[in-house]
């Protein structure tokens, strides 16, 4: 079997990010596999939830492009409103949520709004849908973003959906009750937050990428501990399974 | 047929207004109401003020073709492509007319039509405490919570003038039912003034009264009935037939200039009269692709007494 | 069968502790769970603070059992028939024992427990102005709305620790589904800590999966489920059995004097160790006439794809 | 056919109360039979909602005793939720409640709580149940009762269900931005309001009542127009469909 790719790599580590019995706001392409990944082998008892008003904890019929395409609704165990899902996210019922990134800085602030500012952006991108809802309000959520320069900025542009803001008691200056980052997911490394301080820090390096890699391509810098694991890499078994689900490697090629 | 059935034109002409606030969408990526956006064009309607969470890809054709002052929305884009040029161009380079934003998060989007819905000024919320999407909306407010003195953000109320929701099915008299993820539907339609609802297949009445805990709204609320077989195309529906992504991917790749989008119109929206040419123009045998293949009926239930 | 399915002996010594906050009845006068809370006689437990809208008998026999420290409610009686003597007596006479009171409108009660689903601590409401009972309620606040000036009322989340619903059916990982009228099932279940599903029917998964619009809970929210047919009577179920109202009469009469309540309560609960053991006291041609006579189904909608 | 009993009279007044296209909260019993006798007469449009979350365009399938009974719920045209109808209620779309009481008094403020104070009752009644709702945020509102003396207090014990207060701008000061009673409907007599001064006054009396009989049964006095008119008794037609209704008498005799 052909080694892993970066993609493969992300869609493992998140994989890993879901526990057994973890209520997950899923949403599409790498994350929809790592939750598929996390149910064929640890996380048997995950269920998936889909702000279009739906539960599932088997994969869709078929592969599928969006949360509501039909092969998603076969079979789901729930289908309602988005206010009902909201409203897991809100009670703190959601233990994980995925969010995708144009940008994530230093305290795993995303964005996903605009490249520039706001009143005229350089590049307007498409909003929050739910991502800001899943920031704020699930018990933990996990940012999978391209390992880039400029995707990996000490300050986002806009904060759509809020990290750690500056750190420290800013969440809870805010308001928000629960919840943050608990870990940045790249092409490249995994990236955790000190419980504490809510300081960044490298957590692990993926198969094939090394520290000045990582480094170079990102203009802050994570706190490196004394010794740098490397992302445990995906077994043949776990790429088995990813390719059943991607197998013409649409989202992992 | 009768009662309050009506033809697309006639429905869009009666109950759409230039400068009316309009919901579509709502049920995010499934059944969003591309033949009625598509007449609103072909009407030249102009100002509207549009809703909705995810409005994948029939926003982006409204802004491009100047129908649209203001989007109230939380998603701008195309759901499996990524971004939307027409409503790019209209931020970032004011083409064809500068655009007015007011940005929500799915949920506080759905709030704000929750609050039309139940007849509340506002409702309160813990979300997007934090975000500058707080920051820059016009009319969020912040309030300490007077029993925990708990952060809460107020999202007003939304009452659409029109809501359009495209709907598996409906009687005449404007009961119309829904099955799989609703999204918003309800209360976007709920909320609003007038409603429009385009069904793939007007039904007896016996058909809902069988079955009435898949009516999402009740007739007496309903205006019109239009009845547009693949109404929805290239979006899915429920028991119809799955979204058709290639079409979205052609749209991405042809929509990148303007003069893209505009050849884009004409042969779509402008160069046909109405959907059933629309529909000949991709053709019975390409249509055939997206027609459920594998079946998961439900069981009845029974009603009786 | 396995997953979640518990007897009710086990699911009610498990899931409910004396001086809980339990919800019961949710679903107005149908779908009462009438066995679940007799078992909660049997099991003795106290202090307990009952929820619902309109409780029809059960509330007021679990007043006159002594398991009822304080209820939380809308209307507490004998729908068909009027006024509940055990209730009337708790009040008036503080007979078993004296019952703290936190009275609702139906709605301000659907409030509550919608707070309580969305994880927010109020909900505002133009209901109850003017009402006394807004003026005894000990935690309703008032409020002037900032965006409108309007007076409103805020209605405090309430987060029951237990929610009992009966259902027509669910699957042993307790999705549970109903159809019909739900009165406050859904918000009910969703505010509570934990959910304890009684159902005419545990059901394969796959009757679930093939008709998902129809589950009101999903099971990674429920900790019980009991199968228990008949578990509702004298309420109706939909699907199974219609009301027996002429089981309201006889309760109505035989206990308008404590004395006739405690023989009541010896007959129909004491005396018998479980449902079954109710069942059989009725007798089965005595139910039969509770079963549904005119079928009106449902027809089969396609969730394929 | 045999005369029309006072309860039939009732019956008849309040269907006329029923404007084609209302929607119309219905409640049980005699409410229930003037919806029926509207339909079929002078509003076949209208609809009637109930707060178990069902809305019905035609009489139940069998007779029934509660909203919640399988009659009811078969051939309805949408059962949901009871916030899907209170938000129908809040939000201005229910013309027309009907609502039953144990005391109504000169500002058709209705008690259904207590009888004596509210912390020590000589008589406990059930409570509020929606007739609160319905009373704050219908349109309009119709009370349907029993012309006795103790239920026609100058001032009801408790007000469960404000109707105009103490008159004047009461409801508007209270918040109420809409509604209100719009009439009394007793075994006796039909009372309205002055749509300015909130006052109540005698509209009609029905057949077989007298002036005097009407004011020695009650502990208020109206204010009594120079002519009182005669309730226009139930027609032939009226009577067979209340019968058709309710056989065997067990509302209306």
């Amino acid at each position: 079997m052909e080694g892993p790719t970066p993609a493969e790599c992300m869609v493992v580590a998140g994989a890993r990010e879901i526990r057994d019995e973890d209520c997950v706001f899923v949403g599409m392409r790498l994350p929809l596999l790592s939750f598929q990944l996390a149910k064929e082998t640890h996380a048997p008892h995950a269920v998936g939830i889909f702000e279009t008003g739906l539960l599932r904890d088997r994969p869709a019929l078929r592969s599928i492009l969006t949360m509501g395409d039909l092969p998603n609704i076969a079979g789901a165990l729930w289908t309602t409103s988005m206010l009902d899902i909201m409203s897991l996210l809100q009670s703190g019922k959601v233990s994980l949520g995925f969010l995708g990134a144009a940008q994530v800085d230093q305290f795993g602030n995303v964005n996903t709004t605009c490249i520039g500012s706001y009143r005229s952006p350089e590049i307007r991108l498409p909003g929050s849908g739910g991502a800001a809802d899943i920031a704020c309000l699930a018990q933990r959520f996990v940012v999978i973003i391209a390992h880039e320069r400029h995707r990996l900025p000490g300050r986002v542009d806009f904060i759509t959906s809020p990290g750690f803001g500056e750190g420290g008691h800013w969440r809870e200056n805010q308001g928000l009750i629960r919840g943050g980052p608990s870990a940045i997911i790249t092409t490249r490394c995994v990236i955790r937050f000190d419980p504490a301080t809510r300081e960044a820090y490298l957590h692990s390096i993926h198969p094939g990428s090394t520290l000045d890699e990582v480094l170079e391509n990102m203009e802050w810098r994570p706190r490196i501990p004394k010794s740098v694991p490397t992302t445990p890499p995906p077994t043949e078994a776990e790429l088995q399974i990813i390719r059943k689900y991607d197998p013409e490697g649409f989202w992992t090629r | 047929m009768k009662g309050k059935v009506l033809s697309m034109q006639e429905a869009i002409s009666r109950f759409v207004a230039d400068g009316d606030t309009v919901v579509m969408g709502a049920a995010l990526e499934p059944m969003i109401p591309f033949a009625a956006g598509h007449e609103i064009i072909r009407q030249g309607k102009k100002d509207l003020t549009l809703v909705g969470p995810i409005s994948d890809i029939l926003f982006d054709q409204l802004i491009g073709a100047g129908c649209v002052r203001k989007v109230v929305g939380a998603w701008i884009g195309n759901v499996s492509e990524g971004s939307a040029y027409n409503f790019r161009r209209a931020v970032e380079e004011g083409v064809p007319a500068p655009l007015v934003l007011e940005e929500h998060s799915n949920f506080s989007l759905a709030l704000a039509l929750l609050a039309g819905q139940m007849g509340v000024p506002f409702l309160p919320t813990r979300t997007l405490l934090g975000s500058d999407l707080a920051r820059i909306h016009p009319s969020f407010k912040r309030m300490e919570c007077p029993y925990t003195g708990d952060k809460l953000l107020l999202v007003p109320a939304l009452k659409p003038d029109v809501a359009i929701l495209h709907l598996p099915r409906a009687d005449a008299m404007g009961n119309g039912q829904i099955w799989g993820s609703t999204g918003l539907t309800k209360e976007a339609a709920m909320a609003s003034k007038r409603v429009i609802i385009i069904v793939e297949e007007v039904v007896e009445r016996e058909v809902i009264s069988h079955d009435p805990s898949r009516t999402i709204i009740p007739g007496f609320l309903v205006d019109a009935v239009v009845e547009e077989r693949w109404g929805a195309h290239p979006s899915p529906v429920p028991g119809h037939y799955d979204r058709d992504h290639h079409y979205y991917t052609r749209y991405h790749l042809e929509t990148k200039d303007r003069e893209g989008f505009l050849r884009w119109l004409e042969q779509w929206v402008y160069g046909v009269k109405d959907r059933k040419e629309y529909l000949k123009v991709l053709g019975k045998d390409y249509l055939k692709g997206f027609r459920i293949r594998t079946r998961y009926l439900s069981t009845p239930v029974d009603y009786g007494c």
